[in-house]
């Protein structure tokens, strides 16, 4: 059952990074999620989104990343999605400290494997990336906020 | 005082970020404050950098105690600037780190590579110590 | 010390609502705390509501020092509580408005309705003075 | 020239409209409007998308409001839109005091109008309401952020 559901599309400018995190941060906060959880989800927002302007259109900006935030009633799941380069091997790129940028470190899958209970790559060369993740809400121990 | 306790949410920030730069014997002290991102991250790229080149500077201390949110793109400038260091004889040094930073970058590697310290002072004592060995 | 401004933003906060309550000599008095919308402003009917059934109370004073938004959801709460508490010969005040805050509530012409006070001693001391005349 | 674009598509839920203010106050931020800009952006979204909920929605939720920012050159565009049952009259609509809801004080257009330059009320029976608004940008005088 979808309890609550928030898609965010914007222009692939680094700017925006700071506003998807802060948008997956209050979902978090709506969720009554710990701090350090809401933290670990603003990493992964935050590599995704990054991924798909650095990586998916090559710093072009202008081109349209989506955060798509879907609340049930026991996983939140966030995608993210951009139209642009694709990748020609998932299973390298999700290798950790592999990058295709030799500045960058090949830590943001790392991360996002790590911060949430599942992960899926889906991309196709010059069509695309969307990556689909979901946490578990262990609600039913979830601490009332303070 | 009977408190109810209706809906409640933390204080977010955005993507903010600066910082304030501080030179002592050949020494760089960035006190950085906010989110270290792909946003900012290039700005303390450039900062660092400018020093290198400029003033000949070859000890970095990064004080991150008002360091709101890092992720691999602010992480991989540090790396970057300690390797750009390490072909020139120098080095960074990162202290004052708050927990919920230090845990991302535990999972990064980076305290294996980079030396961290409680604060300022023990950064740059740690630098005299090195220089007299 | 050089601080080089690169990026900086105000800290945000989302809808985060509480209130405490208190009540002295049939005045009930509630301090607010966040965000009043249309997401709130239906637990301050209740409360307010609630105390007025069960109760019988019939001043009611909002501390609103630690409102950081309201908007005409909010408004027309407050609005609803001075028109059912009036028809029952008793009166809603409000001390402590931010400045921010008070321009709204300028707009939408509350003011001139209801009176407002420094504070909650100032609001309480005026009841007295009501009901001595 | 469109600079920067942010929509936010959302679950007709209460709790969106702490969300969607954050959202207009991060991008006000971003532009480094002065706050008390900032805190009117929030007064205007938080009125249009409580409309939309309260009375395009009748409180239904499940239906989806949509929040578009717009960043121009010399304009912020905010464009608020629901699928749900229309204003049959808008000009009765946004008269001062002029609520369908006894409950309510008549005063989400008298602040939309108020805080932002151009507003343009588009509705259909039965189909829905676009609230499309323009604030203008100073940006040759805007003062450092701090
Ligand atoms: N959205 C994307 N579009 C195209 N390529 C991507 C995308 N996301 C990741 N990649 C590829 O996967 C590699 C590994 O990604 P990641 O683990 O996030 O590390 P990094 O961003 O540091 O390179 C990237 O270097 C890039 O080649
Ligand atoms: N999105 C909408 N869908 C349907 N009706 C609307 C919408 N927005 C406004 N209205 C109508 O316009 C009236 C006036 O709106 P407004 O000035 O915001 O005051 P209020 O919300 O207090 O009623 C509402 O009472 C409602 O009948």
């Amino acid at each position: 059952m979808k309890v609550n559901q928030l898609v965010l599309t914007f222009s692939s400018v680094a700017e925006n990074v700071g506003i998807a995190r802060m948008l997956v941060a209050s979902v978090g906060a709506q969720l009554d999620l710990p701090l350090n959880d809401i933290e670990e989800l603003k990493v992964t927002v935050s590599e995704a989104v990054s991924n798909a302007i650095i990586h998916g259109y090559r710093g072009e900006s202008g081109r349209l990343v989506l955060l798509e935030l879907e609340i049930n009633k026991e996983t939140l799941k966030i995608t993210v999605s951009d139209e642009g380069c694709g990748i020609p091997d998932v299973e390298q790129a999700m290798q950790p400290a592999f990058s295709t940028d030799p500045e960058r470190m090949g830590l943001g899958f790392v991360f996002m494997q790590s911060f949430m209970d599942e992960l899926e790559v889906d991309s196709t060369v010059n069509q695309g990336t969307t990556v689909t993740m979901v946490k578990y809400l262990d609600r039913s121990t979830a601490s009332p906020s303070h | 005082m009977d408190a109810v306790e209706l809906y409640s949410e933390q204080p977010m920030k955005g993507g903010f970020f600066r910082m304030e730069k501080k030179i002592e014997r050949q020494t760089l002290i960035l006190r950085l404050d906010g989110d270290l991102d792909m946003k900012t991250a290039g700005t303390l790229r450039q900062a660092i950098d400018h020093e290198i080149e400029r003033r000949g500077i070859r000890i970095v201390v990064l004080n991150m105690e008002k360091v709101k949110f890092i992720d691999s793109s602010g992480l991989g400038v540090i790396l970057g600037r300690y390797k750009k260091l390490l072909s020139l004889g120098g080095k960074v040094k990162i202290s004052n780190v708050p927990p919920h930073i230090y845990k991302i970058m535990e999972l990064s590697g980076l305290p294996r590579i980079i030396r961290f310290f409680s604060d300022e002072t023990a950064a740059q004592a740690d630098n005299e110590e090195g220089r007299g060995a």
